[in-house]
């Protein structure tokens, strides 16, 4: 995950030569569409996400460098937004809403059953790296609640059936299965 | 005042605490004499009583809630007493005593019956009070009509409170009280 | 190359005589409500069917924005057949193809006469589900971009302000403050750098109009705010939109280029002095951002945390510029105010509350989806002809709306006309427009608690009160919905509610207690159920849990 | 409190001059500058004030919300430490409903961490603890929340304990805008929020940090504090602010 030139010194942010990465680039991109202004580090947080699938250390200060923006404050940055994670997300990503309209609906019982199923808290990934969990505040899909979103693709009228079966299918998949890069960028993109 | 004596009738109890505060009583010195003849200590860790008696004018309560025993108490207290006084940091804050909240009761335990034990480790589960998970002041459990602050409070503190409620006045704690 | 109202003119005449060459319009939905339910296959299947049946001269498949009634999607429309239909599947279209030229398939088709369509008013959806919202030339025949041109073309910025304020628009964010008062405060200001910020940060839990105006409609967006920046003048614009949703986010950014390649935005738009260019900002996840100063300074990339006011934006914005910050919805009501004047806006609705309002119905109700009313609608009449009523038989016991600063609003005043004004007299308010339905098997207290875990974790920690009193509030609502709590719990919620809402640096502290508060003034007696007889009525609170400390 | 001095400016001509308003605080007829605050106009008259995350030479906050005040004709309340005065203001800076409301924003304050003077390196000399004396707080009637905070020991002359910590902000504050190496910053938010340095790394190893100790002499409690002093010795001295204020803008001229 983290590229070969990681931890440029504060002082050269000059020090990120030509590298292999292609994540890396879109990130510099970012930051050259903004014209390295520090008011794009929010931007460019996003752009790190998408490309990596979260906010690697090396990575914030690799843009603390570029855009001249405090170390403390990346990470303030970085986590005070519920949007960026800094842990990497697992192979598959559930997210439950935890809107009004899903609450009333009844995510809540959902929830404790798969926090209780996969043996893990929101925002947190099995210890096997199959699954990620998390919580949305609010999806902006109200009428089909309870909804959630599974690796990107928003579902709708969710039972707990519908979603002990999904998160089945995936933990039960074949170690070989490998995601498309087209459905790691959908997930990344949804969460 | 109760018809038996007319002497005001105190009482004064050690729950989760160190004893600190009944020193710090006790460091009222000579002036203590000066007040004897208008009270009557009818219950205390410095006296020989066993059962907490009825009618008590006031009580000094040291030390925060930390067992089933302690809230008993508590509520004995209160049933029994017409003015009662956080008596410390401990009784008003949990203090120290509290300290022990931010872990899980469990881990405290296990860390100094079995881990720090240099002689038979074991978590003590016979014949004594049950331990809560969360240390509380006393005002968690009853009502308190003083809180006097302080590790300990001062025994001018102490004095002044004891003055005042022989006067029948509010105490003046300003530049003689705080947490610490 | 500059545009004239001629080119403008001619591209909607070309969009509308490519459409009408076509025997039959079939319109999908392709909001996210309806593409998760897969609508896009759905408009795959119909494209692959009307291939395989060789009607490719006569029928017509378009994407469009929202239809409403999320609840039965994917929905399709067939013009001029006027026939809507629900729920429809992939498989569905041989058959839907197949009987364009004779009777509807009758299994799938809604109701035409619908209480859900036909009590609606509609101005600011009056677009979704109608156009294309991926293609510009789509906004322009249905006469969008006109008004733009109205006002750089025949109006001064003042006029356009007057107009704005004839119309008697107030905020749709949720406070309501008077636009056209805003627009003339950031007008005034000397200062020749200003900005126009638009707040699409829809964070209230259970409202997704600006999601699907967004996703329906983005030009009708970026025409209010351009028309915005020539009334105030400002020549930059941000639209500051959640990341959260990654269509409405997408469909702006396409909207733009749009814009930009046509010279609607840019420079010397429409032959005139006037430019105005807008950039996207995403918002990563915090509900405090719906603040104007916390949004401020995350547009400038740093915590979004308030700050007191005054200053406030409109003086001291974004880089210290004077900086009008609207809502979608607001800037969406720009363009017809200034196309059809504000005293037609203002013959709208209430004395107070002038003009329209879109709402999110969701919750127990059976007709969930989106709806745009005029204000002081009742609230039965939304609830119960538009929504359909209650799912199930079950009985309506509130409704909520504003979100976590909002309030619950018993059965008592259903025949309360909505405004801005009745809705804050009962303890509500009118919010950014969320309507949470709730049914007897809702329990007020686990509510309170859930808008309360709300606050708690959105609370941004600058200030104490509410960064710890909204703690200490969850922490008492968790106890009783335990079973656990005690009849001065009450009381402590009552005091702390005052406190927080008295104290509190900015508004989501301030009126971080409001569900707590309406749900006490209407149903302390499901409260004290809870502490005195450890019962929750509706069955919802897990009672039992004997307190460990009373022994 | 010591008047702020004028400071010379070069004179202006495309505004108005800077205005002197007359105005009430607590019914005494007082003046202030247009660019001064309540609390600083009050101070400057002996009128007290509570203050916690205000301090002098540091940029306002207005958060800690003890210094609110009332204003006469407004329902709402008022930070003194961020509200500038004006013509004829009726300031009340001391009222039941005032005092009500301080103490118990204090109280949340203390219920927010583990606040136990008697182990504290600074008992005796912490602003949080006189505040509990001067505002009349004699216990803290909300819960406890005794989050379990740590201690971070790695730096070799500083020590930082998040248990004392009442997010003032002081130290981020003075850090950026005095000392310039912006090493601390806040983690989290609300409840969560924490004092971080770097990108939370522990402060021995932070790569920003000068040593200068700026932090340690403002912070309020004794979430920051010197190592190898003890608790008699442990005194803050925040007066260097406005001096290295006043020189700093002496240099600028």
């Amino acid at each position: 995950m983290t590229p070969a030139t990681a931890s440029p010194a504060l002082s050269s942010p000059s020090l990120s030569p030509a590298t292999p990465d292609k994540r890396l680039r879109i990130i510099d991109r970012t930051m050259r569409l903004h014209g390295y202004a520090s008011h794009a580090l929010i931007e460019t947080l996003h752009a790190v996400q998408e490309a990596f699938g979260y906010l690697e250390p090396d990575l914030m200060r690799y843009v603390a460098g570029r855009l001249k923006v405090p170390l403390s404050r990346v990470y303030a940055v970085a986590t005070f937004y519920h949007f960026f994670t800094l842990k990497p997300p697992g192979e598959h990503t559930c997210v439950l809403c935890k809107g009004t309209a899903c609450y009333i609906s009844g995510t809540a019982e959902i929830f404790r059953k798969v926090e209780e199923m996969l043996g893990i808290h929101a925002g947190e990934t099995t210890a096997d790296g199959k699954i990620s969990l998390m919580t949305a505040r609010c999806l902006g899909a109200c009428g089909l609640a309870p909804a959630g979103v599974f690796d990107g693709t928003v579902v709708g009228n969710l039972t707990l059936d519908t979603v002990v079966n999904k998160l089945q299918a995936w933990r039960s998949h074949d170690a070989d299965h490998r995601e498309s890069a087209g459905d790691r960028e959908n997930r990344n993109r949804c969460r | 005042m109760s018809p038996p004596t007319t002497k005001t009738r105190i009482a004064t109890i050690w729950l989760d605490g160190c004893s600190g505060c009944h020193m710090s009583l006790l460091d009222i010195d000579a002036r203590l004499a000066a007040v004897a003849g208008s009270i009557d200590l009818v219950f205390s860790p410095l006296v020989d009583t066993r059962t907490y008696p009825q009618n008590v004018d006031v009580c000094f309560i040291e030390g925060a809630a930390s067992s089933g025993e302690d809230v008993e108490k508590l509520h004995l207290i209160r049933r029994n007493t017409r003015q009662v006084v956080a008596f410390g940091d401990c009784a008003v804050t949990g203090n120290v005593p509290g300290m022990r909240n931010r872990f899980a009761l469990r881990e405290v335990l296990t860390r100094s019956y079995l881990e720090n034990a240099t002689h038979q480790p074991r978590i003590p589960d016979r014949d004594i009070p049950h331990l809560f998970e969360r240390v509380r002041p006393v005002h968690a459990f009853i009502d308190v009509e003083m809180f006097l602050p302080g590790c300990p409070p001062a025994a001018d503190a102490i004095f002044e409170v004891l003055s005042a409620l022989l006067e029948g006045r509010p105490p003046d704690l300003a530049g003689r009280a705080r947490f610490g | 190359m500059t545009l004239t109202i001629e080119n403008l003119q001619e591209i909607a005449k070309t969009e509308t005589d490519a459409v009408e060459s076509y025997r039959y319009r079939i319109n999908v939905c392709m909001a996210a409500g309806c593409l998760s339910c897969r609508s896009d296959v759905v408009k795959a299947s119909l494209e692959e069917e009307i291939r395989r049946q060789g009607k490719e001269k006569a029928c017509l498949v378009r994407g469009v924005g929202c239809l409403g009634l999320c609840a039965v999607g994917p929905l399709i429309d067939i013009s001029p057949l006027n026939v809507t239909y629900q729920a429809v599947q992939p498989s569905d279209a041989p058959e839907i193809i197949g009987s364009l030229t004779g009777a509807p398939v009758s299994r799938l088709l809604l109701p035409a006469d619908q209480p859900f369509f036909s009590r609606q008013k509609k101005i600011v959806l009056e677009n979704c589900g109608i156009i294309e919202p991926e293609r510009i030339e789509s906004y322009i025949a249905a006469g969008g971009y006109e008004a733009l041109y109205q006002a750089l073309r025949q109006m001064s910025p003042r006029q356009v302000i007057d107009e704005v304020t004839a119309s008697g628009l107030r905020g749709r964010g949720g406070a309501g403050f008077p636009t056209g008062l805003k627009w003339t405060t950031v007008y005034k200001a000397r200062q020749a750098v200003k900005y126009v910020v638009c707040n699409a940060d829809e964070g209230d839990p259970g409202a997704f109009m600006d999601r699907s105006v967004l996703e329906s409609d983005p030009h009708r967006v970026i025409e209010g705010m351009a028309i915005a920046g020539y009334a105030v003048g400002a020549s930059r614009g941000y639209i500051y939109v959640r990341a959260e949703y990654p269509l409405a986010v997408e469909r702006l950014r396409r909207a733009i280029k749009q814009a930009k390649r046509l010279g609607v935005l840019g420079e010397n738009i429409f032959n005139t002095p006037f430019a105005f260019d807008i950039q996207l900002r995403l918002g990563a996840g915090a509900f405090v951002c719906g603040e104007e100063t916390a949004l401020i300074a995350s547009i400038e990339g740093r915590l979004g945390r308030p700050r007191p006011r005054p200053p406030f934006p409109a003086e001291f914005g974004l880089w210290g510029c004077p900086t009008l910050i609207n809502n979608v919805e607001t800037l969406a009501n720009i363009a017809p105010i200034v196309r059809r004047g504000g005293g037609w806006f203002a013959g709208i609705g209430t004395e107070k509350s002038k003009g329209t309002k879109v709402f999110a119905l969701a919750g127990k109700i059976n007709n969930t989806g989106l709806i745009e009313v005029p204000m002081g609608t009742t609230l039965r009449e939304i609830v119960f002809d538009i929504g359909g009523g209650i799912p199930a038989g079950r009985r309506f016991k509130a409704v909520q709306t504003g979100g976590p600063s909002g309030g619950c609003v018993p059965e008592q005043f259903l025949d309360m006309p909505v405004d801005y004004d009745s809705l804050r007299e009962v303890g509500a308010i009118m919010g950014s427009g969320g309507m949470i339905v709730m049914d007897d098997g809702a329990c007020m207290v686990d509510v309170a608690k859930f808008f309360m875990e709300f606050c708690m974790s959105e609370s941004c920690g600058k200030c104490a009160p509410c960064r710890v009193g909204t703690t200490q509030l969850f922490g008492i609502l968790e106890r009783i919905t335990a079973g656990d709590g005690s009849i001065e719990d009450i009381d402590t919620l009552k005091e702390l509610c005052d406190l927080v809402g008295a104290t509190s640096l900015c508004g989501l502290g301030q009126t971080a207690p409001n569900p707590v508060k309406s749900t006490l003034r209407y149903f302390e007696n499901e409260y004290t159920a809870h502490v005195r007889r450890h019962h929750c009525e509706a069955g919802v609170c897990a009672m039992g849990k004997a307190r460990e400390a009373t022994t | 409190m010591t008047p702020t001095a004028p400071i010379a400016q070069k004179p202006r001509t495309d505004v108005n001059p800077v205005r002197i308003y007359t105005l009430r605080i607590d019914g005494r007829d007082v003046s202030g500058r247009e660019d001064e605050t309540i609390l600083t106009v009050a101070r400057q008259n002996g009128i007290f004030i509570p203050t916690l995350c205000h301090l002098d030479g540091l940029a306002e906050r207005g958060a800690c919300r003890l210094c609110i005040v009332e204003i006469q004709g407004s329902p709402k309340l008022f930070a003194a430490c961020v509200t500038l005065v004006k013509q004829d203001m009726d300031v009340i800076t001391d009222s039941a409903r005032i005092r009500d409301y301080r103490r118990k924003i204090l109280e949340l304050i203390f219920s927010e961490r583990n606040h136990v003077c008697a182990v504290c390196v600074v008992n005796g000399n912490c602003e949080l603890q006189d505040l509990a004396v001067k505002l009349g707080m004699t216990h803290v009637r909300y819960d406890y929340l005794n989050p379990p905070q740590s201690v971070d020991a790695s730096h070799p002359r500083f020590s930082l304990d998040h248990n004392r910590c009442v997010l003032c902000l002081r130290c981020i504050r003075v850090c950026k805008d005095i000392e310039g190496a912006s090493t601390w910053d806040i983690s989290g938010r609300g409840i969560h929020a924490r004092i971080i340095s770097d990108l939370n790394q522990p402060w021995g190893e932070s790569e920003t940090c000068t040593g200068c100790g700026k932090c340690v002499q403002v912070c309020p409690t004794g979430a920051l504090s010197e190592k190898g002093k003890s608790v008699a010795e442990m005194t803050k001295r925040p007066q260097f602010l406005p001096y290295l204020q006043m020189m700093r803008k002496e240099a600028e001229i």
